[in-house]
């Protein structure tokens, strides 16, 4: 009998005798005899814990993590600092054992920490509304795509080349089996061609698709890009980054209809790339267009103030094949890590971590370019993340770093053969001069 | 006394509960960067650490959930999530990796996962396995891509249809209509069974594949799985198998011998990982080796000289489908799980998931009534009280099962079932659980017959009781926005 | 629900929550080795890993507890416990090390509890600490042996008493007795001040010392604090501090200033470490540079060439009190405490608590009938409810503040305050938490003047309310011994 | 302000102005002048708590664990297995941060664990009553032999000279300052000598106490010793070992009075040598002599089982000079952890513990005798620990253990001059064959 079992054989007996059946085997006799398995399956015999928990650290061993490595890569998956207290808040059993709160009565808790982290997606991103989480953003990013098409009834995106590349890989997935139309706007100076936006927008497109900072960091001018979009009644559409919001602009304020964005960085480790967490926050005029699950507030019978699911006539589970996203689970857990980081974090928190990752990448481009191993490129003003061109080839910086235990920049070949041998180095607020003295000094 | 403040309503200019190391280089003036900076004010919660931890800790109380109490949530298996796999994904050497780092940096998790893909196919009995999915329905929608992609790759274009029972979840039509297929419903058996003349009737040359869940979202095993399978793929079709009931079948029978070809699981119900109040989940999709060129980008392989890495150069590939690759702390409970059970635990599991559900059937069957009289696999639906008389609802019911300490079971789902009550006990509880259970069950139908009015403010004993589920829909406030 | 199971009674034969590795060496057969085994029946309960979880988890949740609740109880510092202190005592390199492993192997930690020692010393004002006791009561122990030891070391062998008085702690007059003192106990002034006329009364060449603390239970400053300590130490006597009032004073002044020769802290008070339900604790004992050779063994010191060790060879020392050397996790937690806050936080931590007992002590005075009209340290005593017509003791307050969401005060100590309630709100508490416990005071102020009687049975909400304990005591039932 | 401190400015001044000061130091008026601190403590600025984080891993990492070093080593501190459930649930804040169960309605959850923990030392010892624990086994025998002597009003206490001797050191602080003799009993072959016993034990003896397994791992023959400490109306005292009473008799089976122990075994972490735990417990007669809390059984108004602090006239807070100990706090948590070990563990996994401690170690004896780098010594049977001479000498095998990253075994030289070079070597069940057999490559 396995640990995780608790029915003896004792109870076997009297339970089977209850039901009527001399084996359990008799229970699963609606198995046609062809298909039932008459073998052990080719699984390892079960092990104790400590043999577990063994294996497993051998296995985490053989990777270096950024726990060791000094890490100044970022490229959608941030290395920022996570306050302990997180961790003990999240595992508690009450949040980490729950289902998705069907029952009001007995989930107020993660209901209202999902209205909370509803509330503050909208004051980052100024707009109207926010649902209770998505996969990731490139989720978000195509479940905004097919917003914009619906309430346009085009059927055509115009995303920047500039987009994150991950992100536009599954843009691309999602939209071409929805039949939609995706065009690139191209680069320039690692930022938007508001010309070929321009040029490229007509009354067919439903959507412009802008990242800012965007996946070199540079902060995008998201106002004339608004504005294009408007000008052709297309939706603008913003991935945005949620510390960044802290110091610049909100979607609202240059007028995006759609924001998304990633927000593992509030609080959430990198865990090899997930699970992290997209979120998606709309003007009032889509509330019913939003997918996933939505946390509204209302009273009890007895006129408590308390939360439920809400408007889910729009979801799967209700409208099938019609509702606006077939997303039933999300990413509650990373949720409540991002509201809980933001709560610890708080207004100057954010602040202050935005106003770091920004000196100190500015710092370390300056320092890196006075190495003198790297050609600078033409960059506007960034954010977090900068560009320059390794001199001795991007593949053996990285490796040179690597043996002194740094995790150097994301080498952008591969995305962009025209930025050969560029490399996207990521500074947060983690890193301290000391450490980019070093990079700098492996490099010099 | 029930807490109800939001943080917002604790916070004050001044307090926060945070700091990290003061900023050791030059301050840059943003202004003289960025041309605009954030005019909009930022509303964040302020307060002292001491007070979020309250806060939350107060929160949490408010939920039920497995740790502390049966949570029969019928199609959800809730069963116990060990804690040892928690400690073991939060490993740094897992949880601080960077998912671009270099292959020779990170070859432990990549062998993990590596090997978790060999385990899902080998218990599903598939060839390929992709980790990529964030859940269940994300796998959903991955393997129609995957099944569109084979129609197309065969020019065989004219396939748009997806069949689906109407006993099926809510997931299945509309990850297909996401993935671009028109969905045709078939009615079932009045046993939540697949209809054969229906499912004839259905099939065509337009026809892209069929998507099932076997055993049923009653609770049934498919008997005639073979059959619809032969009948599916003698019409071209591709069959789908939503995995979500995979917990009733562990070491018993495998979807890829039934002739499923494309398959999810939900690594967060049969696997143990835990919902996390609703996700995030893991929804591995595996394939029949026909397909695996089809599968999602990246492809983690293994090389002749043992080594692990991600490939992209997949021209036939459906395409990325997410951001990197797969949940991966999600993996690996699921990866911990199955070398802590084993081929014979895994067996063992469905085994006594069964048993667990029949005996829940027997100890109710005269007070409920129930959706289909047969054995039931992992999970038991009935169709309200037996009593019909008492005007008391599966709603109600559920609700005065608070007050017993419980979590309710899947209600109104499926939807064929009228008045439906779908429990789905799990094998992590034991024979006490249910007979105290049951006990509650049938108090409460007794209740039904004597005190019917007491239903109607059910539960009591909650923090709330029947919110205004209306009120909240019709003036939607989705945030705080200010006192 | 209230959840009500012990864990016997979900115990059954076969059931375990626990696997090791299979022995792979052979089996001794033990009985031909040992004359006798056990032949008692072990009685452990057998239960899954998922009904242990459940079970504690169920256990917990009927405890109120500092992270979800205000928790006031005077004389214990019920303040924050950092979660960060947890995570830092856990780490393996502290918790996974034997207490004899060599030196060399463990100089980390070695320096830790070193510089732990001078932080302490710093903050009181002494010359060298001790970490090894275990609680409060145990450094009061330790130190009353280091003022015997001083008195016998001089051959002032007629030293048998100290004096103690009649407002202290329960503990300070028993560790006086088991450290074989005779303890004479002096009347306090009726502001719990000590009486000056009394203690000269009481000194003598038998007086060994004097305990005290200060503030004192009463929470206020001993003012005469310096001529009391002249008076003793004319006397030929020592002075001892209890410390667990170190909250109020922390950078504002110093024991060892005000004339202290011992003193003890308790790091799971002053100094954020959890109290775990009542333990463990940590007692650290700081001595005057003349007392250094009497501390326990071992000894923890830094040589020339900073390397750090324990040193046993101290004849003159008291001896070990203790195995090995203090509870090292909780000195873990009360270092990174200190080191957290730094010199201006902890005197911030003792100002606010200051700040927020006197601002407690104004909103309830009205009320409640204070016990000396006086600025109070960091609690207040108040002399049960203003009005004395209702009949309603402090008691009855205390359990109907259970049903208002708060932890009841201290109550009925100190003894010489009739009807005593001792309020420590600690600094960790907001203005905001302290207007809403006050509001509750005064709301019972209210019931026990509108409604006495509903006092007689509450509280209400509790799991249980008013436990017999006359039976408790007359029939003890201390152990679970079957169905 | 300070992160741990939620006053802000402006509430302080609205608190002073209702309390009618014009600052906080006004409140500290009380303090004479001559001794108010003029200037910051010379303690270092406060940190961040990543600052914190990295101090307290250099610290750790200082260090060489038991993580990385094979562990043979005992000698009163046990490396046994720790479940990974029990951190959990034990550093959930309902138990973490509740203080003493005072409140008994809002404490049943301490209570009732108290209560199990009790029973199960209960059950273990085999004895009637059980207290909520102590500081350590070391205190416990003090506090049992201050049982003896006021049970029997004498004033001397036999010690074996095979108990551990920091226990006897402990106890000897103790006894001196009570007032009450105590004198070793001599060994024989690294057990006690009972004919020495016999020589010693007369009508002023107030109890015998002997350890099994003792300091040298020996099984005593406790009902021999008990028996003379019955013939002279003295009190048996057994210092027992928990994980070894899962297949030794039990305390009441030999007849002791009183059985102390350390509870350390139990799942609590060897945490450089606390908190680990003492447990105690007494037959019928001496319950109301037990020192330190006792948690009993009762009902509330409404007939409801629940559970108290019980015979406090026993205790400090009541009886103050006159309690039959000082005890306050004690090590709560730790006997939580203990309860919830043997709850995981049960009557089965607890005799798999000791089954595997007493295969491994001898094992490991016959192996270790096999290198040739140890004399045999004379040892009646023993359980997890025992002694072997070193060859060529103690430190030097224990230098080159290390080196191999190996704890090696307690030299006895300095407690015990007579074994100088003996070596006590400790092996649990945690041991694998395989690092045994590593332990005697390295000597061979
Ligand atoms: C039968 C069935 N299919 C699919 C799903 C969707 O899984 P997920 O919530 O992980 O997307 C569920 C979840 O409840 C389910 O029960
Ligand atoms: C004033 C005072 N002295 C001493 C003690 C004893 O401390 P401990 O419980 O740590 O032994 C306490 C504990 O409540 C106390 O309040």
């Amino acid at each position: 009998m396995h640990r995780y079992i608790p029915v003896t054989e004792t109870d076997k007996a009297t339970m089977l005798d209850r039901i009527g059946k001399s084996s359990i085997d008799e229970l699963f006799v609606a198995i046609p005899e062809s298909i039932r398995l008459q073998t052990d399956l080719n699984i390892p015999e079960g092990i104790s814990e400590p043999e577990l928990i063994k294996i497993m650290k051998v296995c985490a061993d053989e990777n270096i993590s950024t726990e060791d490595l000094c890490c100044f890569l970022g490229a959608g998956c941030y290395d920022h600092y996570i306050p302990a207290t997180i961790k003990h808040l999240v595992s508690r059993s009450e949040f980490l054992t729950a289902y998705t709160p069907y029952q009001p009565e007995i989930s107020q808790g993660t209901l209202q920490a999902i209205f909370e982290y509803q509330s503050n997606i909208c004051n980052l991103t100024g707009l109207a509304y926010s649902n209770a989480s998505l996969y990731d953003v490139a989720t978000a990013t195509g479940e905004a795509a097919f917003i914009a098409a619906d309430a346009t009834r085009r059927k055509k995106i115009l995303v920047s080349r500039a987009v994150d590349p991950q992100i536009r890989a599954v843009l691309r997935t999602m939209l071409v089996n929805a039949s939609i139309e995706t065009e690139e706007i191209a680069l320039i100076d690692f930022a938007t061609d508001g010309l070929n936006c321009s040029a490229k927008s007509n009354d067919g497109v439903a959507a412009i698709i802008v990242q800012s900072p965007n996946f070199f960091g540079t902060i995008e001018e998201m106002k004339a890009f608004s504005e294009i979009a408007k000008a052709n009644k297309a939706l603008f559409i913003a991935i945005v980054d949620p510390i960044s919001l802290a110091i610049l602009p909100t979607p609202a304020e240059y007028g995006a209809d759609i924001a998304v964005g990633n927000a593992q960085p509030l609080g959430n480790p990198m865990n090899f790339g997930g699970p992290h967490i997209g979120f998606i926050a709309v003007t009032e005029k889509h509330l019913r267009r939003l997918p996933g699950r939505i946390v509204g507030q209302t009273v009890d019978r007895e006129g408590r103030r308390c939360y439920v699911l809400t408007l889910q006539a729009r979801e799967q589970h209700i409208r099938r094949e019609k509702a606006t996203s077939n997303i039933c689970s999300n990413q509650a857990l990373c949720a409540l890590t991002a509201t809980i980081y933001l709560s610890l974090v708080g207004a100057d928190g954010l602040q202050e971590v935005a106003r770091q990752c920004t000196n100190k990448s500015y710092y370390a481009r300056e320092q890196l370019l006075a190495t003198e191993s790297f050609n600078a490129v033409r960059q506007p003003v960034f954010f977090r993340e900068f560009v320059l061109a390794a001199k001795s080839g991007a593949t053996k910086v990285n490796e040179l770093l690597m043996n002194c235990g740094i995790l150097g920049g994301y080498d952008l070949s591969a995305d962009y053969p025209e930025y050969r041998d560029h490399l996207l180095f990521c500074v947060t607020e983690k890193r301290s001069k000391q450490e980019i003295d070093r990079l700098c000094q492996v490099l010099s | 006394m029930h807490y109800d403040k939001l943080i917002f309503e604790l916070s004050a200019t001044g307090k926060s509960g945070y700091a990290i190391p003061k900023c050791d280089v030059r301050d840059i003036v943003l202004t003289k960067l960025a041309k605009t900076l954030r005019n909009s004010p930022l509303m964040l919660p302020c307060v002292s650490e001491a007070e979020c931890v309250r806060h939350f800790t107060n929160l949490s109380t408010q939920n039920h959930n497995v740790d502390s109490g049966f949570y029969p949530l019928g199609s959800c298996t809730m069963k116990y999530n060990p804690r040892v796999n928690e400690d073991v994904a939060m490993l740094n050497g897992f949880s601080m990796l960077h998912p671009l780092q270099p292959a020779n940096s990170c070859q432990g998790i990549l062998r993990l996962l590596y090997e978790l893909q060999c385990c899902l196919a080998e218990i599903t009995g598939m060839d390929a396995v992709t980790l990529a999915p964030a859940a269940g329905a994300h796998g959903e929608y991955t393997g129609l891509l995957i099944i569109k992609k084979y129609h197309e790759q065969r020019k065989d274009n004219n396939r748009r249809k997806i069949i689906v029972p109407d006993s099926a979840h809510g997931t299945n039509p509309a990850s297909a209509a996401v993935a671009g297929f028109d969905v045709v419903v078939i009615k079932s058996t009045p046993d939540g069974g697949v209809d054969l003349d229906e499912l004839k009737a259905a099939l065509s040359d337009e026809v892209a594949g069929l998507m099932l869940t076997n055993p049923s979202t009653l609770g049934l095993f498919e008997e005639k799985i073979l059959e619809i399978a032969a009948l599916v793929h003698a019409a071209g079709g591709l069959l789908y198998y939503d995995g979500a009931n995979m917990n009733a079948i562990m070491g018993k029978t495998r979807p890829g011998d039934m002739g499923f070809d494309v398959i999810h699981l939900n690594l967060h119900k049969t696997f143990s990982a835990p919902h996390g109040g609703g996700g995030p989940g893991s929804g591995p999709v595996g394939v029949k080796s026909f397909l695996t060129d089809y599968l999602p980008l990246p492809q983690l392989i293994k090389t002749e000289d043992e080594y692990y890495e991600f490939i992209v150069d997949l021209p036939q590939s459906i395409g990325r489908i997410k951001n990197f690759y797969g949940n991966v702390a999600v993996l690996i409970k699921a990866y911990a799980y199955i070398l802590t059970l084993g081929a014979a635990g895994l067996r063992e599991a469905s085994e006594i998931a069964v048993l667990n559900a029949n005996y829940l059937k027997e100890l109710l069957r005269n007070d409920y009534q129930l959706a289909v009289n047969k054995e039931c696999m992992h999970e038991v639906v009935f169709a309200g009280l037996a009593d019909k008389n008492s005007g008391v609802t599966t709603l109600d019911v559920a609700k005065r099962l608070i007050d017993y300490g419980y979590h309710p079971p899947t209600i109104y789902f499926p939807m064929i079932v009228e008045q439906a009550m779908m429990f789905e006990p799990t094998e992590t509880e034991s024979k006490t659980a249910l007979d105290e259970f049951a006990a509650a069950m049938l108090k409460i139908a007794r209740e039904a017959k004597e005190t019917p009015e007491i239903f109607k403010n059910a539960p009591y004993t909650a923090p709330v009781s029947r919110p205004d589920e209306v009120a909240a829909a019709r003036k939607p406030v989705l945030k705080y926005s200010g006192a």
